[in-house]
């Protein structure tokens, strides 16, 4: 099976010798494997579909910073055009970008900074998902209540902004308590039980959860309906993944933070396509975070 | 054998005890019936990875694609689970069947293949997982059919999967306690040469045990996905070392022919009530894993300690 | 030199060896002898620094000594060669006689041409043909035997305590080895001697102590001592006939065996077993005695030939095979191929019973567990219950454990391989006993063993193997220990 | 012993080296210079971890907790190794001396406490990521200075990385070959009794080997830290996975006692050959750990058959 496979791969044409004028990008994606990420990726690789004379190889970091230098590394070796980058972290994948600037290859930046600026950004700055979503609750709870707040990865830049941004709210609205927060490392399962327990641990002291992605405020919208008090508490997550629109549409989750990844990723691919051609590209392309809720859902669901 | 292993289970016991006591001083809610039922909900899933992988391990292998095997049979499930699709019964049977796939595939490749099943079952990891990915589209598959998503409600009070979970745990325990099947287990485990020379067909026996594990992990991914509503590509992660550890906490040596159900449930009980207790208190979740880390290592190591003496 | 003074040793509550004191002096043999589980291994161990004694003390030299570990005791200058073989499998015969002693250079490197030197030169002393460097797993059960004496012999040991060294080894082997022990002597050595093998004692023996349930009987010299007497101290009662007389085997053929070939372990094997016959294989260690009947069982099948069960030709790939056409077998490999160790004597003994022993699928505990019990009385097997982990068992009772499950199955053909391995002269006899019974049954039976005595008693014919070939078939009741030796040896 | 370990290598070496082939005639850039050294600089880590779990594994024990150490030790390197603060040595031993120490608890735990390895290194692992979790913080540390983010750079045109990882791999194939010490782990993994009985001290030399795949995964730690210019207490999760399976796959037995430092190079090879070709060949990530899971299950079968052969 082993030879079979290695004889299909010897089989394989070089790929392709590159053609006068094409240009080559390279992707290096965060992770595949979180369904905001695979989003934006697939719209990635999908709007360089329709760009004439334009190849764009993605690769997967898996969230693991030191692969995806790597993967930088290997581009570079590959003599890429220009790179597309979504950073795992916005310190560890630094490396990544000096190294492609060191070989004098154009960096675009999307969804995530890094330390080293890009020779372009194209995304939103996390601090404002998670002040969004905060303020969200605290207009809610007129600026009086407890929250439960759950993390995402600790340590991860989405959580460690996120939780920033919510922070500056709780600074603001001094009546807003923090009942609890603990991790559940974007897991819908893990957010789940957490919920389960909290609602035993502290039933009737809060009034909102605030989640760092949508799939754990799934997880905590579904421990809270099982529990019967999920009409008490409002419900907020990040993302705006199909299942929490739908969830909006139904009434059951109370809002999301939406996040355009078809535009960022659209936008990366333009801003990459500019700099390989060496022409004038805006140094940064915010697309502002927005908060979803049943009044405004139809401009997202499409 | 018997005296030992009371003595085991009671080391582990007693820890288990000795915490809920402490729990149920500091917090108020720790002994009350919704949060008992809660634990009972929370233990589960693990619980059920962990009595298939007791299987695996007493014949002194090792599954390390329970996880994936999780995330691959939920997302079977949940795609033959959309409303008004099939009746209830197809998802789950696509589920179990995922499973006993992958679980036979690895059983395949340790017996016939001569692999090591570390390295067999760290591929299925992979591959499993990339399966789940590629079957969904890296989207979760949500959209399930009430019937389905009931399955993680309650019948007559009593949550469903704590139900699953404590019939699967019956039967493997009559299983290897009352079975033949289940002795030559032990046999293979303690001496594969010895059990071979007696007679016992360790590829066929082997073989079994591995399917059952991907069966439970199937069985697993369906009670998962029922309780999530979706079937998660991504779900799963880790959830083998949990189930492991469970099990060698509860007696079971990772050099197999030692170890029993029972003692699994009480490792499977301790890590639920650890996960629990530390949310109880809140404490934080740095200082969470810490705590986690030296209460499962001090337990068992009470646990040894106690049945040497 | 080596004193034990009041020692004592619990397991669990039971005393295996009660206040026990012997003394041993500088430049003797002096022997252990005690039934199964008498407690000779245990009072060794102890010794050696790898149990700590519960009462009592050592005196080495006149002064107390306390072993934490077989390190202290090694430094101190006691050795030993244990019962258990414990072969490091994955490394070459070298490298398990040198270790924890390897010859180093001023770096701190090994010396490996220093360390093949020094293991061929203990090998060479105990005349056995190993290489130093092949690979221990490679090695058959005597030959690791062989290995494990050189090792201790390795020390340079002052008391070198020797538990059942020669279970396992053929009467040429068991000469060198007295050659060596005489050389130890003759420097001053302490030699602790443990055998089962009667005659062996009075060869070497210059004070013998008795162990009977954990309490020492006696201790005298040995040519105060008559074999009659050593035994009934050892049994607590008289022991007339060893050996049962033969009866006439049938005519009719249950196994046939042409032309069995395996390169390099044997060729061109081919006999005929009859109803109610003991046919015996003999040959020096290495022979390829163990191989042949380990291909009738399915364990290592011959690359080439035929077997014929009661006339049909059959294919044996597995022991599940043999077992399936009435054949069983003891291992010579006790714990390679026999013991699961963690499992109690109950469920080694019904081990391959088990499915006579259930409805359906399900166990039938309650005829287990009498069967077992049946089984240990039959076999003298001794342990605290059924249920006692087999691997806490004196040697000779798991070995009569392990031929309790083989008979259970009640084959038709039944292979024993070194069955007395290990075991005390009175459970000898019964065993011999017992196949008699059997082949009064009308059970055929094909019997590997080193102990020449044994097979000409017992055996009707004798097939003599060199390297692997057949050199004589003899009749027993018309043969010598001396033919037999003759046709054994190489050319 | 010698001609088996060949053959072991064969069969790798052989898939390794049809691999490349089929890579360099589907890529222009596999066999280029530039992606060569790219190669050796990410395999570096990996390799680094694997020379020091080889040693755990020939005793026969497992090491869990080394991806949390490699966080906690990047922690502290870069704790330690703000610009102007100190010396490069300093970071560097801070580094070291967490691993260490984390080794030796590990070692410890084994040996006096009787727990088994899987149960004490699952602890440590727990432990080891909340304790760099509340040393960092949480947060990445970074601000090195660039002496200590340099040791990423190059020396005389090689990668520090890979010079560190080729130390290594001398020295402990030098220890393991020709010392004492080295002959004792591999008794220890074979027949721990007999080890024992030797006069060996087990505890001590698994103790030693705890310690040093402790010390060897802080080294990783400093190496990481230094490559992502911080010291995240979230990485390294799941390395001890890839080095492991690049151990067993160089043909060392989990149940100890058998095994090679050249084998684990060539299992470390392997691995990084296929992450380095599946990305250059643009395979789809979801296929790629299908494809990536079939490949090493598929080697380690071709290397035991012909092994076995
Ligand atoms: N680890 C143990 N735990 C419990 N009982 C044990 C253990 N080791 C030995 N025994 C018991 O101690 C007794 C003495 O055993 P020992 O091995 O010393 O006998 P022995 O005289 O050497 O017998 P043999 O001739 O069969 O070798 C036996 O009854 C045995 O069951
Ligand atoms: N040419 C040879 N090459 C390698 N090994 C050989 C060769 N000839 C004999 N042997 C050894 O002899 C063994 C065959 O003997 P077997 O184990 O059947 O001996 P045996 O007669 O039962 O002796 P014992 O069990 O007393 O050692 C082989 O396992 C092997 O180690
Ligand atoms: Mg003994
Ligand atoms: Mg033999």
């Amino acid at each position: 099976s082993l030879l079979a496979l290695v004889g299909g791969l010897s089989g394989c044409k070089k790929s392709d010798p590159r053609k006068a004028g094409e240009i080559f990008i390279g992707f290096s994606s965060r992770d595949l494997s979180a369904e905001y990420t695979a989003k934006l990726s697939e719209a990635v690789v999908e709007y360089a579909k329709t760009k004439p004379g334009v190849r764009l190889v993605m690769v997967d970091a898996q969230s693991d910073a030191q692969k995806q230098i790597s993967q930088v590394e290997n581009f570079i070796s590959q003599k890429v055009d220009v790179i597309i980058l979504n950073p795992c972290e916005l310190e560890a994948s630094t490396p990544a970008v000096d190294r492609a600037k060191a070989a004098g290859i154009p960096i675009v930046l999307v969804n995530q900074v890094t330390k080293s600026a890009g020779d372009a950004y194209i995304g939103s700055n996390d601090v404002d998902a998670g002040h969004i979503a905060m303020e969200a609750v605290a207009r809610k709870l007129g600026g009086q209540g407890g929250v439960l707040m759950i993390h995402g990865i600790m340590g991860t830049s989405a959580q460690l902004q996120r939780e920033a941004g919510a922070r500056e709210v709780f600074a603001k609205y001094p009546g807003l308590k923090l009942v609890d927060h603990q991790t559940a490392s974007w897991d819908r399962a893990k957010a789940m039980a957490l919920t389960e327990n909290w609602i035993q641990a502290h039933k009737g002291k809060f009034q909102a959860v605030f989640a760092h992605n949508d799939e754990m405020a799934m997880g905590a919208l579904l421990a809270l309906e099982r529990a019967g008090i999920k009409k008490d508490v409002y419900v907020i997550g990040i993302d705006a993944i199909a299942q929490a629109l739908s969830a909006v549409k139904e009434g059951r989750l109370d809002a999301t933070v939406f996040q355009d990844a078809v535009g960022q990723g659209k936008g990366s691919v333009d801003a990459a396509l500019l700099l390989a051609r060496k022409q004038p590209c805006p140094k940064e392309n915010l697309i502002p975070f927005r908060l979803v809720t049943r009044d405004n859902l139809s401009e997202f669901l499409k | 054998m018997l005296d030992r292993n009371l003595l085991h289970r009671f080391g582990i016991l007693i820890v288990i005890l000795l915490i809920g006591l402490g729990l149920s001083v500091c917090t108020e809610t720790f002994l009350s019936l919704s949060n008992l039922t809660n634990v009972a909900r929370q233990i589960s899933i693990n619980g059920i990875l962990a009595v298939g992988v007791t299987f695996v391990l007493l014949t002194a292998g090792v599954d390390l694609s329970l996880g994936s095997v999780v995330a691959l049979s939920g997302v079977a499930c949940a795609s033959f689970a959309h409303p008004g699709d099939h009746t209830v019964a197809l998802p789950i049977a696509m589920g179990l069947l995922t499973g006993a796939a992958c679980g036979l595939t690895n059983g395949m490749l340790v017996t016939r293949g001569a692999v090591a099943p570390f390295i067999v079952t760290l591929g299925m990891m992979t591959v499993a997982r990339g399966l789940a990915l590629i079957a969904s589209g890296g989207r979760p598959v949500s959209n399930m059919s009430p019937e389905l998503t009931n399955l993680a409600g309650d019948f007559l009070g009593l949550p469903i999967p704590l139900l699953c979970f404590a019939g699967v745990t019956l039967l493997a325990w009559l299983f290897l306690r009352h079975f033949r099947l289940g002795r030559y287990i032990y046999a293979i485990g303690g001496n594969e040469n010895a059990a071979r020379a007696a007679g016992i067909s360790v590829a066929n026996v082997k073989l079994f045990a591995y399917t059952l594990c991907g069966v439970l992990a199937g069985l697993a991914g369906v009670v998962l996905a029922a309780r999530t509503t979706t079937g998660q590509p991504n779900a799963g992660v880790a959830y083998e070392l949990d189930a492991i550890a469970a099990v060698v906490i509860g007696g079971t040596s990772l050099a197999g022919g030692v170890g029993t159900i029972t003692g699994t449930i009480l490792g499977v009980l301790l890590i639920g009530e650890i996960n629990n207790g530390l949310d109880l208190l809140s404490v934080s979740s740095y200082y969470q894993a810490v705590i986690k880390g030296v209460i499962i290592v001090g337990a068992v190591w009470l646990d040894r300690r106690q049945s040497r003496s | 030199m080596l004193r034990a003074l009041e020692l004592r040793k619990d397991f669990g509550g039971l005393t295996v060896l009660h206040p026990v004191s012997v003394d041993f002096r500088p430049g003797e043999v002096h022997a252990l002898m005690g039934e199964n589980g008498a407690g000779k291994s245990t009072l060794m161990k102890t010794l050696a620094g790898l149990y700590r004694p519960d009462g009592g003390h050592i005196e080495w030299r006149g002064q107390r000594a306390d072993f934490a570990s077989p390190h202290d005791a090694l430094v101190t200058g006691i050795a030993m060669i244990h019962q258990e073989l414990m072969p490091i499998p994955d490394l070459t015969v070298a490298e398990n006689i040198t270790l924890g002693a390897e010859p180093c250079n001023p770096l701190g490197f090994i010396d490996r041409t220093r360390q093949t030197e020094r293991a061929r030169e203990l090998l060479r002393e105990l005349e056995a043909d190993i290489n130093p460097s092949s690979l221990m797993r490679s090695l058959t059960v005597a030959q690791t035997q062989v290995v494990e004496i050189a090792k201790a012999l390795g020390r340079n040991a002052d008391v070198v305590l020797m538990d059942e060294p020669t279970a396992a080894l053929s009467d040429h082997e068991v000469a060198a080895l007295f050659r060596v022990i005489g050389r130890l002597k003759a420097r001053g050595v302490t030699v602790v001697y443990t055998t089962h093998k009667m005659d062996e004692v009075f060869k070497v023996a210059d004070r013998i102590s008795v162990l009977r349930d954990g309490q020492l009987v006696d201790t005298a010299p040995a040519d105060k001592l008559s074999p009659e007497k050593l035994i009934s101290l050892m049994v607590g009662r008289e022991l007339s006939d060893i050996f049962p007389t033969r009866l006439p085997p049938s005519t009719e053929v249950v196994l046939e065996a042409a032309d069995l070939t395996r390169e390099p372990y044997y060729r061109g094997i081919s006999f005929t077993l009859h109803r109610g016959e003991i046919l015996a294989f003999a040959g020096l260690m290495g022979a390829g005695r163990t191989e042949i009947v380990s291909a009738l069982y399915g364990l290592q099948p011959a690359d080439a030939g035929q077997i014929k069960r009661s006339g049909e030709i059959v294919r044996i790939m597995s022991p599940s095979d043999a077992i399936a056409l009435g054949i069983g077998m003891v291992t010579e490999d006790r714990k390679g191929l026999g013991l699961i160790p963690a499992l109690s004597v109950r469920e080694n003994i019904s081990l391959s019973a088990l499915p006579s022993l259930s409805r359906g699928p399900l166990l039938d505990h309650a005829r287990e567990l009498s069967t077992a019990r049946d089984q240990m009385a039959a076999f003298s097997v001794k342990a605290s219950g059924p249920e006692q982990p087999i691997q806490q068992l004196s040697g000779g009772n798991q070995q009569k454990a392990l031929l309790a499950r083989c008979l259970l199955n009640q084959p038709d053909i039944i292979i024993l391989d070194e069955p007395t391995r290990g075991i005390d002269i009175g459970a000898k006899a019964e065993i011999y006993a017992a196949i008699q019974e059997l082949t009064r049954q009308g059970k055929a039976i094909l019997l590997v063993s080193s102990e020449l005595p044994e097979v000409i008693a017992l055996a009707h014919r004798i097939i003599v193997l060199r390297l692997g070939d057949t050199s004589a078939v003899l009749d027993a009741a018309t043969t010598n220990q001396e033919a037999v030796l003759r046709f054994a040896m190489p050319l």
